[in-house]
């Protein structure tokens, strides 16, 4: 057992995947001698080279495509989006190629190629790095889309990305690189897929995933004092959504709120409402309620801690849903 | 041989007379056989693109997109790669699928709707058709990037248009393949058009000059003239292959039929001006060469002739009797690991399906 | 009044605003001499010249942005990607620029821009020419998001989008471009962002916009013969919603079908439905259903058919929805 | 004025001894009075961007950009505009920010994070920051496209760094503005790296040689030039201006700072690199020029550090004032015209806020 920071703990899982594969190599601006704006890479290029550790031009969508091609020829590519607002120039490689490759070729080509971007506010950072643009992703058939929520999750989940044949798109909670906790080396995680119930509860249950997780842990026992059973659920797979975990929990339950900070409208809050609405329509006691993003581009970061859930608003949904 | 009368600029080897020219730069010796070949792949490809066009027009194919008049920079080209480089085509490069190996069956499944692409990419080492406009100049890169990695001896050609050059995946690629020293030739088929748009829309000088400003040798082949697009391209890539880099080459060509079968040419260009360039017709002058060199006779011509019909008759055999694909094939393949929305997906549509069954 | 087709009734809309405004462009590829791949902008060139009407260079992404750039010179360009498919390479113009930059500038410059999608499928094209990408811009704060459905509603929808100071993001059902109806030149339509209701109904309410219309009045004409009347509301702005519209319908009928070609998976109906769900929720006797496009890249053509919804698929719903 | 000491590539009017160099192509003449007001923009740039990254360090900015070594560069051309051009920065042109007359408390502004960009692009011919690397060329271009249209004596001009030309965008706009001949410079601040990317990750030619391929001209000049990057500059935007389009300026520079206030450059950079650049810095050479010229004299050196020193004292007062936007704003300008699911939120949030009023 070791304490490592969740950017470390991925670090530390890359460096396990280049360990144990040689296909695998990581790419993107600035990953090289700096290791990452977020140090994610640190010390990767030094140990493995210049030829696994690929500082590259400055060009998402050149990162991706090449990504691509390289995976072509049976490499694992792991690129790094160097924050979430600068993932738009890749989207055409990655919605037009990267997705839909492997379907157009019946299945003679795959692509285990890993997309990493680090997402979310919180941070007081200027424009365009502090989204949440997971939606874009989720409803591109063809993507895996898993979002990590803390230190271990990050060190396993990444390996299991670089491990999987399927192109993921992997969701860093930036705002948590700097958390900590206890990480066992070469211990497995979870299956990729799989949501993990973060806490149990009895009256309601919150549904997170990424950096809203420990918002809602943290929500969950303020609400305890008022003597609220609240219930956390960390998806950590966006798509596929493992619906069962999140069945069950509902149906004990009654009542859900699922909160994430990118936008609620067409968000994945919509897609998981409509689903639990649809599968636990009987046991509802309420409708599902979201707490999420403004319908505004993110706000400058004097303004972000009113829009981004917290404490606060999410207690308030809890008094809400309670109300139906 | 006697000396080019073309511009400089231009490689030529082979004139639209069929007269052979000497280039300071570029040469090529060819067998007789080997002439032969070239020729014959040149009527066969032209045949199965015929053959295509007619299948669209009798609804048996959704769309076709003709390689007429571009045989000769795709014949030359695609024969010019060794059986380990890696060809990345657009969706017009059926005489490159040709050269490859690929049964142009599996091109017209695709554009009758079968599949989005239904040949092994590795089998022949020919990608498959990419249909967004310069996309596949990046994974050609990133494919040569592997190769260096490799250490092996091979090298990337990736095709595109002249329309294309103006995408920015195009001119990132160049910027990769520049900065990696990336063994990847970039092919452009200049063939004047990107549909109803002509060349001065997507540049003011020529394209092969476009290399020049990001680094690497630019070059422009006459595309009409199989042998100087075999020689140069032959060339890139060995020169790829070696450790030297990237080159552009621009096949100067024409694109004598329309763009797709869906578009309609007379609403924007003139009719003098394919009849100029059917002048310069890329099998023609190999005829005429192979006639004045007495390197092929009337028998040989007849032959390729009856052999390009068996090919067309068979080819529509074939087409016709393609299967549609079974319903739930488009589930299949959207992933390669088990993915828990697609089976039930799957199991939904399924259940849906057979609650048709027996009814009517 | 004057039959038109939808394609043509998008033509004399654009004329109609060309010839109110000289500051009104139209730019994309091929809309000068070809007047489009599916002749929108047939005789405009001709007509307002190539200063007005502007074949551009072949990337997406420089329409897009140079089209923000004549809007801050005060135009009012009408960019064509010229199928759906198409669209990604402008994504990151989009997203982060033509979306944010009148709140980026506190209102100090606006960006006029209408971008026309031609969008959907059924027509037996190759991969990219049948698609819905219409969630990734209605989760994109700051676009406004509308769809036309018929040749009325197309000829106004298309000058109100060009007088509109907002970006607008524009999707023509093109299989339904040589449908014909009577249009009156002049007439005023509904406000841009106002939904209609095709069809009133009592027992459930089905929710459509662009090409679905169609199939969902269809459906709704083979239900009545059942004894079902079943009301279609066309959305025309999906963002923003016209939600007083659609919860009027529903709270009369208690029952609501979202039917879209696009996956459903993270698509407009999940929030569709969870919105419905949260406003009407005493009123549903059942869950919000969705009929889309399956959680796979579009399929070939010749399977087409199956992939995207049909009578048959809404009436199962229909049937479905009557099961709770 | 002697013979040039750089190499001919290398436009240079001034070298870092302060001594006037003639170039056979670019020349300028300067007033005392116009040098002077060079050497003052010089240093009170440089004032301003220490007063900056001195605030960002007591926590008042959350980041900041500076433009530290890149003054020249920025001063010569932010002067070299009329008032009918435009100019389209990235985030680091506050240097041609305060040429163009914007209040520098407005760049503190956005990187306090009280706003986006709090100034009217319209009232200074400067338009909004833009962070997406190479966005603003084509809104650059476009714009050039309407003045085209407008027929007006303006030009744009658009800054990018080194870096930025790797992106698709970027050569987007070299294309459009060549093809549509367009009244636009594009203005490369080389300034070595992009953030911890020295330049041979972008390229492998100088820079300026991209325009060539694209086919309008490029050229280099010594961006710690104040003069020479005025002249040429200068120069660029007459000829776009006259209807001769678009020419790239790279200006040969070097950022002696780190990328930004988050960035630790000696993780990727050693200290000798800085030292060199240092020996040419662009305000130490106007001054010593000054000086060797007999233009000014101690005095006028004192009071302009002393209006410097003003300057940054009444910046870190006005900081600190600024006042926090009100919580409501965010929903303000995300639409021009009215908007029913903004109008929704705002609504739900007001009621939301109203809750908390009298608790605590
Ligand atoms: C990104 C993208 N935009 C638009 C299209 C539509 N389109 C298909 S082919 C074509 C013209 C291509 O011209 P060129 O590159 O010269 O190739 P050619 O068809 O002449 O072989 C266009 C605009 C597309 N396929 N992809
Ligand atoms: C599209 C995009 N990708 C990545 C970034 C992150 N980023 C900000 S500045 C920068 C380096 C820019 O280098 P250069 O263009 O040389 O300009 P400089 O900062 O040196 O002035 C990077 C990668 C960004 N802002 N936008
Ligand atoms: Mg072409
Ligand atoms: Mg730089």
């Amino acid at each position: 057992m070791t304490t490592l920071t969740l950017a470390k703990a991925l670090n530390e899982g890359l460096r396990a995947a280049m360990d144990a594969d040689s296909k695998v190599l990581v790419m993107g601006e600035d990953v090289g001698k700096l290791g990452g704006v977020f140090r994610v890479t640190d010390g990767l290029q030094k140990d493995f080279g210049e030829d696994r550790v690929i500082d590259t031009p400055l060009a998402e969508s050149g990162i991706i495509g090449t990504a691509i091609g390289l995976a072509l020829r049976g490499y694992r590519p792991v690129c790094e989006i160097q924050f979430d607002g600068f993932v738009f120039p890749a989207a055409d490689q990655i919605i037009t190629q990267l997705a839909k490759m492997p379907l157009r070729s019946l299945g003679k080509l795959k692509l285990p190629v890993v997309v990493r971007i680090p997402c979310g506010g919180g941070i007081g950072a200027v424009e365009h790095h502090s989204e949440s643009p997971e939606s874009y992703f989720t409803h591109t058939a063809g993507l895996r889309v898993v979002a990590c929520s803390n230190p271990v999750d990050a060190y396993t989940m990444i390996q299991d990305a670089v491990r999987c044949d399927d192109p993921v798109v992997f969701f860093e909670p930036k705002r948590r690189y700097w958390d900590k906790a206890d990480v066992e080396f070469g211990a497995p995680g979870l299956p990729l897929d799989q949501a993990r119930v973060a806490r149990p509860g009895d009256d309601v249950t919150l549904i997170a995933y990424g950096p809203m997780v420990k918002t809602c842990l943290e929500a969950a026992a303020a609400a305890e004092e008022d003597g609220r059973s609240v219930g956390v659920i960390d998806l950590r797979s966006l798509n596929p959504l493992d619906m069962p975990v999140v069945r069950d929990a509902v149906n004990r339950t009654g009542r859900c709120i699922v909160v994430h900070e990118a936008p609620v409208f067409n968000g994945l809050g919509g897609e998981i409402a409509a689903r639990v609405t649809e599968q636990c329509f009987y046991r509802l006691e309420a409708p599902v309620l979201r707490v999420g993003g403004y319908s505004t581009p993110y706000p400058p970061s004097r303004l972000e801690d009113h829009y981004l859930p917290d404490l606060d608003r999410i207690l308030e949904a809890v008094d809400r849903v309670f109300g139906y | 041989m006697t000396a080019p009368t073309t511009p400089p600029e231009l490689v030529q080897l082979l004139t639209p007379e069929g007269e052979r020219v000497e280039h300071p730069d570029y040469d090529i010796d060819l067998t007789a056989e080997e002439v032969r070949a070239l020729y014959r792949d040149l009527v066969l490809v032209r045949r199965v693109d015929l053959e295509a066009v007619a299948l669209q027009r009798q609804g048996e194919l959704g769309l076709w997109a003709s390689l007429l008049g571009q045989e000769a920079a795709q014949v030359g080209s695609g024969r010019a790669m060794t059986d380990a480089d890696m060809a990345f085509p657009t969706y017009r490069e059926h005489g490159v699928a040709w050269c490859r190996g690929v049964d142009p069956l599996h091109l017209l499944g695709l554009f009758r709707g079968v599949n989005h692409g239904g040949w092994d990419p590795y089998e022949h080492n020919f990608h498959l058709y990419t249909i967004v406009i310069g996309s596949q100049t990046l994974h050609a890169v990133g494919y040569a990037m592997g190769i260096q990695r490799d250490g092996a001896e091979a090298a990337s050609l990736v095709y595109f248009g002249d329309g294309a050059t103006s995408q920015g995946d195009v001119n990132e690629a160049f910027i990769w393949a520049s900065v990696f020293n990336a063994p990847v030739v970039f092919f452009c088929q200049n063939n004047q058009w990107a549909i109803s748009e002509p060349l001065e829309k997507q540049t003011k000088i020529p394209l092969y000059k476009r290399a020049s400003g990001f680094g690497f040798p630019g070059i422009r082949v006459d595309g009409n003239d199989v042998f100087a697009c075999l020689a140069v391209t032959r060339a890139a890539l060995r020169n790829a292959r070696e450790g030297n880099g990237p080159t552009l080459v621009e096949a100067f060509t024409y694109r004598m039929g329309a763009h797709t079968t869906s578009d309609d040419p007379t609403r924007y260009r003139v009719a003098d001006e394919l009849e100029a360039w059917k002048l310069k017709d890329p099998i023609e002058r190999v005829k005429a060469y192979l006639f004045r060199s007495q390197l092929a006779d009337q028998e040989f011509f007849d032959k390729i002739e009856a052999e390009a019909e068996q090919l067309g008759k068979d080819l529509r055999a074939r087409c016709l009797a393609l299967p549609d694909p079974q319903p739930t094939a488009m589930f299949d393949h959207v992933y390669v690991e088990p993915h828990a929305l697609i089976d039930e997906e799957r199991e939904q549509f399924t259940t849906y399906l057979s609650g048709f069954e027996g009814a009517q």
